[in-house]
C-alpha cells in the first residue's frame, strides 16, 4: 500500500514541469494560439520522442518504454498544467486505444511507428460517420473512429474520410471535423480486441490533462489572491475568495486520485478498470470545468480578459471534457456498473451483469 | 396585486411593437466599426419616433414613462432582438446623474446630445487597482486655474473609443479620506493627453477599453456636483446601472432557453429527465427572475429609489445565464464549443456576467449587509 | 402592474403573524410535537373558522369568504412561518382540489362544510390504492385520493379505507397511511371536474407553506448569526455565514415571487397556472428544503439539538417537499410545458400541444 | 504506486475478519443503557482477542498495526456493521495523548483501564461560547493546595454519563493572553460537583451530554503536560481526532449507497437518468473519499503526523453522506421520512455531519489557510 508516485515516477513529474516551464510558457501558448495556423512547435514533439514519451506506456514489444498508463497519466497531467500545444494527446490516445482495443497484429501493425512518434494517430467519436471537433485530424495518418460498440482505424491517406479543419474555443490545440465517405466505409480497419478496454485506457489520459488543467488554474488563483488587494487587504483573506479555492482544491486533489487510480488499475488490476475510468473521466471533466471557471471568477475582470491566462485552461477544459463522452454520460455508466456489481454479489445472479452492464454512448 | 399590464401600459407596448417592426435595424453587421455605426443610427431611428430616452421627462426630449414602461421598452426590444441604442450610458447614467447633481447650464448642455447620440458618453469609474472597491481609486486630479488637470488610468471603459465624454471620477484631494476627496468630471474625450487601447475579452471581441490619462484638461464648468462630493454623484449612477436593464436581459434569457428547448426537443433529449429537470429548472429561475424584477419595480414604485434588492436580480441573472450556456454545451456536444456555433460565443460570454457590473461575491456583500442587516467584519 | 400584496392583503398577513406569534409560538408548536397524541389546538382552529379562513377562498356561493387563491396563500405563509399544529393545510388542499376539479354538485356537496370548518378533509397522492403518509387523514372525513389521473372521495365513515396513523419526522402534523379497500374502491365519487386545475391549485398552497418555513428559517438565522460570537465577533460577519445568509434571502425570495404569481394566476389568468404552479412548487420545495437546512447548519452545534427550535422547519419542509410531487417531478413538467408552448407558437402545430404535456406523475 | 495490500496486510485482514465473524456483537438492542452496555461487552471481546487497541504499540496492550492495518481495522469493522468499541474516545484519543505528553505514571495508571473498558472517557473541550473557537474558552481552574478546583460548562460531551474520565481543557491563568493560559486535566467524573445532562438532538437521540462544572477537585498528578500548555496538548488530541476514523466512515457511506443503489433497482429507478446520474455521482465521490483517504495515509507514513489534508476527507465525507440521504428521500418518496424507515433517521443524523468534528466552513478555513497559505483576515 502505497499511494504516491514512485521516486522514478516524481522523477518523470520534474522532468516534464522543467521542461514545460521552459519550453511551453504561456507566453509560448499564445504564439501558438494566436497564430492562424497554430502551429505546434516540432522542436518541442521532437523533445518528448527523445525522451521517449511518445511510447512511454506502449510495451518494449512494440518499441516502446513499457512503463505503465501512470507514468503516462503523469505526463500528460503536465501537459495539461502547461496546456501546451501539441499532437502528444492525439497520438497518447490512439496509441492506448489501439493498445487496450486492437488485436495482437493490430497492436504490431500500428504501435511501433506510435511509440517512436513517426506516425501520427488519433481519436473521434463519431456518430452517423461524422466525428465533430477530432483534435489534430487533420494532422493524423490514422484515424480511430468509434461507432456503436466498434473502432474503426482510418488511413487518413486512404481516402476514405474526408477532413475538414474547425475552429474551436480552444486554440492551443487544432480539431477537425472527420466524415466517413459512404463508399470508403469499407476501407477502415476494425479494431477487433475489447474495445471497452481501449475507450478507459484513453479515457483516463484525457482525465489526466483535464486535472493538469485544473492544478494550474488553482496554482495561478492562489498566487493571484495573495497579491491582489482590495478593501486593505489580498483577496485571498475574504472566506468568498479563500473557500472557493480550498474547493478548488478539493476538485482537483479528488481528481487526482481518482486518474491515479484509474491509471494503476489499468495495469495493475484491469478488473477495477470500467469503473475506475468512468470515475476518472467524470470526476476530472468535472474538476477541469469548475475549477477553471473558479479561477476566472477569482481573478475579477483580469480573468475575462484575453491578456490573462486563465482562459486557455478554461478553454481546454471544455473541450477535453466533451470529448470521449460527457460527464453525464459517465455518471450513468458508474450507477450502471454499480448496480451490476451489486447484483453479482447478490446470490443466484450471473457474474456476467457486469460485463453487461457497458457503455451507453458507444 | 395585479400582475396585467393597464390600457394605457399595453397601448405603450403595442404602440412599440408596431414601431419596432417597422423600424427594426436588422441584423448586425460584422465589425465593430459598422456595429457601432448601426447601433447609432439605431439610436437616432429610435430619437426619431420618440422612443430614445423613454425614462426621460419630455422637457428633456424624453417620453416621461413610467418605470413599468420603461420595463417595457426593455423587454420589448430585447424580445425583437433589437440591440440597445448606442449611448446606452449616456441616456441609462449620464442624463439621469446629470438629472440630479447637474446645473441647468449643464443639463441644457448635455442632454439633447444624449439622446440624439450626437455625442456618446463613457464611464470612467473603474481602476486596475480599484474594481470592487471604487473608494480606492488613484486617478488624480489637480487644481489649475480654470480646472483641473487629470492623470491616472480607467479600466473597463465601453465605448470609450467612440465617446466623446466621460463620467469620470478623479481624486481630488490627496489629504482627505478615502471616501472623501473624490470629484465627478465631464471629462471630453478629444481632449489631449487621453489615450484609448481596446481590451480584448476571453471571447476574442474587446467591448471595453483601458484609458490612459496623462495631464487632460478638464475645466472648472464640467464638475458635476460640489468638488469633493464625487462619491455621491457616483452612488447616483451606479444605482441607475443595475435598474434598468434587467427586464431586457430576462427576455434576452428566456429567448435563449426557448432556442435550447427547440434544439433539445428536436435531438429527441425532452425525454431524458435528467435533461428535462435541468431545463425545467433553468425556465423556472427565469421566470422567478422576471417576477422578481417585477416586485423590485413595484417596491421602486412605492418607495421612490430604486433598492438593494436590485442586487438580487442581477445575481439570479447571471447564474441562471451561466447555468443555461453550460447546459447548451453539455447537450448540444462538442459541436457547441465550435466558434461558428453560438453557444460557445454565449459559453464564454456569461463567465463576463457575474464580474461585470458588481461581482456575484460584493452583489452578496451588499444583500448580506443592506439588505439581511448583517455585521461587515471590522465594523462590529 | 403592482406586484405585491393590497391594503387588505397585507391586513390579513398581519393579523395571521399577530395571531400566531400570541397563540402558535414554538413552545406551543413543542407541547404538541412532544406530546404522544399530538394532539392540535382546538381553541386555535376555531379561532381561525371564526376569523374566516378556512373558507378563505371559497367562492361565497359555497359558503366561502370568497377570496382569492392569494389570500389564502398568504395565511398558508404565515402558518408554515410558525410551523403551526393544525389540521387547517389539509382541509385547504382538499378544498382547493375539489374547486378546481370538482363538478359543480359535487363542489355544491362537498364546499360548504368545508368553508365554515365544519367538516374535515386531506388529499394524498395513491399508488396501487394506497397513500402514504397523508397529512390528518386520521381525523378526516373525505379523504382525496390521486391516482392515474383521476381523484376520488372517500367518505372515511363509509369504510372503504383503512387509516394506519404513521409516526414522521415531522411531528408538528399528524400523517397517516390510507388504503383502499379492494372491495371498497368502488364506494368514493370520482371529481369529475378538471383534476389538473384541482392539483395545481392545492399545490400553490402547498408552496406557500414551504415558503413560510423558509421566511422563519431565515429570520432565525439572521437573528442567531448577529448575536452568535465566535473569534471575538458576530459571526454573520464571516462571508461563509453571511453569503449563506443571502442564499437564504435570494432562495426565499424567489419562492414568493413564484407562489404570489402562481396564487394570483390561479383566479386571475388560469391559462398560466400549470406553468406557474409548477415552478411554485418546485421553487418552494427547493427553499423550504435549502433554506431550513441552512438555517441548522448556521446554527452551529445548536442546531443539531432538538432545544433549538430550527429543526421543527426542516422536517415539515422535508414533507411539504415530498406531498403531491417531487421538485424533481415539477421540473420535468416545466420542462414538457416549455417545449409544449415552443411547439404552439410555431406555425402549423396544434395548440392543443399545451394542454396535452399534462403531468405525469398523477 | 501500489494499492493492494501486502501480503502481511492481507492476512491481517483476513484474520480480523475470521475474527469478527466468530465474534460479532449482533444487533444492536434498544435503549441507550443496553446498547452502551453491548459496545462494552463487544470492546472486551475486542481486547480479549487482542483487537481493542490495535494501533497502539504491544508494551501499553496494543497490537502495533501500522497505519494501515488500522485503516484495514476501521474498514472492517464497518463492513461487518460491527460497532466501534465503548471507550473509542479512550482509545482514539485520549491514550495517544497520553503516549505524547504524558507521564511514566500517568500512563501506567491509565492506558490498562482503556484498553480493558474498565475505564470509560469522554472528552470535555467545546463549551457554549467556545465551538469552533476553542481559546476562547471559559472554564476555568483555580489552583488550590495540591491540585485544582474547577468551575464551568462544557458541551457536546459523548459518553459523560458513562465515563470515568474526561479530558478536560481548562483556563488556569485567567490574565495571561487567550492561547496560553490553558491546562490539559483528567478530571474524575466520580468528583462532586458534576452534572450530566443528556443533549439530544435532531434526530431524538442524545449522544451528547451537556456537563456543569462546580469546583470539581481535580489533584495535580491529573495534570497531563505543563500547567499553562494545555493548548498544544489539545492539538494532539484534535490531530488524532480526524485520523483514524475516515475509513470506517467512508465504508459505512458505502454500504449506504449500496443499498440505496439496491433500492432504485427494485423499484426500476436505473434507467432513469436523472437518478442514475445522481447514483453515479455519489459512487464516484464515496471511492474519491477512499483514496484520498489512503493518500492521505501514504503522507502520513512518509512525513510523520497526519496534515491539514484530514480537512479534505471530512469535508467530503459528510458532504456525500448528506447528498446520499437526501438523494434517497427523493428516490424512496414520502415513506422515507416516516420514522421507521432508516433513511428518515439517516436523513437526520447526516445534517449534523458538517457541524460535528469541525464544522464545513472551519475545515474550508484550516484548507484555504494551511493547505493552500491564504492569508486570514486581520493577520495580513
Amino acid at each position: 500500500m502505497n499511494f504516491d508516485l514512485t521516486d522514478d515516477q516524481r522523477e518523470i513529474q520534474r522532468t516534464a514541469r522543467a521542461l514545460l516551464t521552459a519550453r511551453s510558457s504561456f507566453a509560448s501558448v499564445r504564439a501558438v494560439a494566436e497564430s492562424p495556423a497554430r502551429t505546434y512547435d516540432t522542436a518541442l514533439w521532437e523533445e518528448l520522442i527523445g525522451l521517449g514519451w511518445a511510447g512511454i506506456a506502449i510495451p518494449e514489444t512494440y518499441g516502446g518504454q513499457g512503463l505503465g498508463l501512470l507514468e503516462l497519466a503523469v505526463v500528460a497531467e503536465q501537459l495539461g498544467w502547461a496546456a501546451t500545444p501539441s499532437r502528444w494527446l492525439s497520438n497518447a490516445l490512439a496509441a492506448q486505444l489501439v493498445l487496450g482495443a486492437g488485436s495482437e497484429r493490430q497492436r504490431e501493425q500500428l504501435l511501433p511507428e506510435l511509440a517512436v512518434g513517426r506516425e501520427t494517430a488519433t481519436v473521434g467519436i463519431a456518430r452517423d460517420g461524422v466525428a465533430e471537433l477530432v483534435p489534430d485530424a487533420d494532422s493524423a495518418r490514422w484515424i480511430v473512429l468509434v461507432e456503436r460498440g466498434q473502432a474503426i482505424v482510418h488511413d487518413a491517406r486512404g481516402g476514405g474520410v474526408a477532413i475538414e479543419p474547425r475552429e474551436t474555443i480552444d486554440p492551443t490545440r487544432r480539431y477537425a471535423r472527420v466524415t466517413v465517405h459512404a463508399s470508403g466505409a469499407g476501407a477502415g480497419r476494425l479494431l477487433d480486441g475489447p474495445l471497452e478496454a481501449g475507450l478507459d485506457r484513453a479515457e483516463v489520459v484525457l482525465a489526466a490533462e483535464l486535472t493538469g488543467l485544473a492544478q494550474r488554474a488553482l496554482e495561478l488563483t492562489v498566487a493571484y489572491v495573495q497579491e491582489r488587494r482590495q478593501f486593505g487587504t489580498p483577496i485571498g483573506a475574504f472566506q468568498a475568495v479563500s473557500h472557493r479555492a480550498a474547493q478548488q482544491l478539493l476538485e482537483t486533489e479528488g481528481a487526482r486520485s481518482a486518474i491515479w487510480f484509474a491509471a494503476w488499475a489499468a495495469d495493475a488490476e484491469p478488473e477495477a478498470l470500467p469503473r475506475a475510468a468512468a470515475m476518472a473521466k467524470a470526476a476530472a471533466a468535472d474538476a477541469g470545468r469548475h475549477v477553471t471557471a473558479a479561477a476566472i471568477q477569482l481573478h475579477g475582470g483580469i480573468g475575462f480578459t484575453w491578456e490573462a491566462d486563465v482562459h486557455w485552461l478554461y478553454k481546454r477544459a471544455q473541450l477535453d471534457a466533451a470529448l470521449l463522452g460527457s460527464a453525464s454520460e459517465h455518471r450513468r455508466r458508474i450507477a450502471r456498473l454499480a448496480a451490476a456489481a451489486a447484483d453479482a454479489a447478490a446470490p443466484g445472479v450471473s457474474a456476467d451483469a457486469e460485463a453487461a452492464a457497458g457503455r451507453g454512448h458507444a | 396585486m395585479d400582475l396585467t399590464f393597464s390600457d394605457a401600459e399595453r397601448a405603450f407596448r403595442d404602440e412599440l411593437r408596431g414601431w419596432i417592426a417597422a423600424n427594426h435595424p436588422g441584423a448586425e453587421p460584422e465589425g465593430e466599426e459598422a456595429s457601432f455605426a448601426w447601433r447609432v443610427a439605431w439610436q437616432r431611428a429610435l430619437a426619431g419616433g420618440g422612443w430614445a430616452a423613454v425614462s426621460w421627462p419630455p422637457e428633456y426630449g424624453g417620453r416621461g414613462a413610467t418605470l413599468v414602461e420603461s420595463a417595457i421598452f426593455n423587454e420589448e426590444l430585447a424580445r425583437a432582438r433589437a440591440p440597445q441604442p448606442a449611448n446606452v450610458l449616456g441616456l441609462l447614467l449620464g442624463g439621469p446623474t446629470l438629472m440630479v447633481h447637474g446645473s441647468d447650464e449643464q443639463r441644457e448642455r448635455f442632454l439633447p446630445g444624449i439622446v440624439s447620440a450626437d455625442e456618446i458618453w463613457c464611464q470612467g469609474f473603474s481602476e486596475p487597482d480599484a474594481g470592487s472597491d471604487l473608494a480606492a481609486l488613484k486617478t488624480r486630479a489637480v487644481k489649475v486655474d480654470g480646472g483641473w488637470r487629470v492623470t491616472g488610468q480607467k479600466v473597463w471603459t465601453s465605448f470609450a473609443h467612440h465617446a466623446t465624454w466621460c463620467m469620470l471620477v478623479a481624486r481630488s484631494d490627496a489629504e482627505a479620506a478615502k471616501h472623501k476627496g473624490l470629484t465627478y468630471f465631464l471629462m471630453d474625450m478629444r481632449e489631449p493627453g487621453i489615450t484609448v487601447r481596446p481590451l480584448r475579452q476571453i471571447t476574442g471581441a474587446a467591448e471595453f477599453n483601458e484609458l490612459f490619462l496623462e495631464e487632460v484638461w478638464i475645466p472648472d464648468e464640467n464638475v458635476i456636483g460640489a468638488v469633493g462630493n464625487g462619491w455621491a454623484v457616483a452612488l447616483t449612477t451606479l444605482m441607475n446601472e443595475r435598474a434598468g436593464l434587467a427586464f431586457g436581459l430576462q427576455v434576452a434569457l428566456k429567448v435563449l432557453l426557448d432556442e435550447l428547448t427547440a434544439a433539445a426537443v428536436a435531438r429527441g433529449l425532452l425525454d431524458d429527465p435528467s435533461v428535462a429537470e435541468r431545463l425545467g429548472d433553468l425556465h423556472m429561475r427565469c421566470e422567478i427572475l422576471r417576477l422578481t424584477a417585477y416586485r423590485g419595480l413595484t417596491a421602486q414604485m412605492k418607495y421612490g429609489q430604486p433598492g438593494p434588492e436590485g442586487s438580487l436580480t442581477k445575481w439570479m441573472w447571471s447564474d441562471t445565464n451561466q447555468r443555461a450556456t453550460e447546459l447548451a454545451v453539455e447537450l448540444i456536444g462538442p459541436e457547441a464549443l465550435a466558434t461558428d456555433s453560438r453557444w460557445s460565443f454565449e459559453l464564454l460570454r456569461a463567465r463576463g456576467n457575474t464580474i461585470e457590473g458588481g461581482t456575484t461575491e460584493i452583489l452578496r456583500n451588499i444583500v448580506a449587509e443592506r439588505v439581511l442587516g448583517l455585521p461587515r467584519l471590522g465594523r462590529t
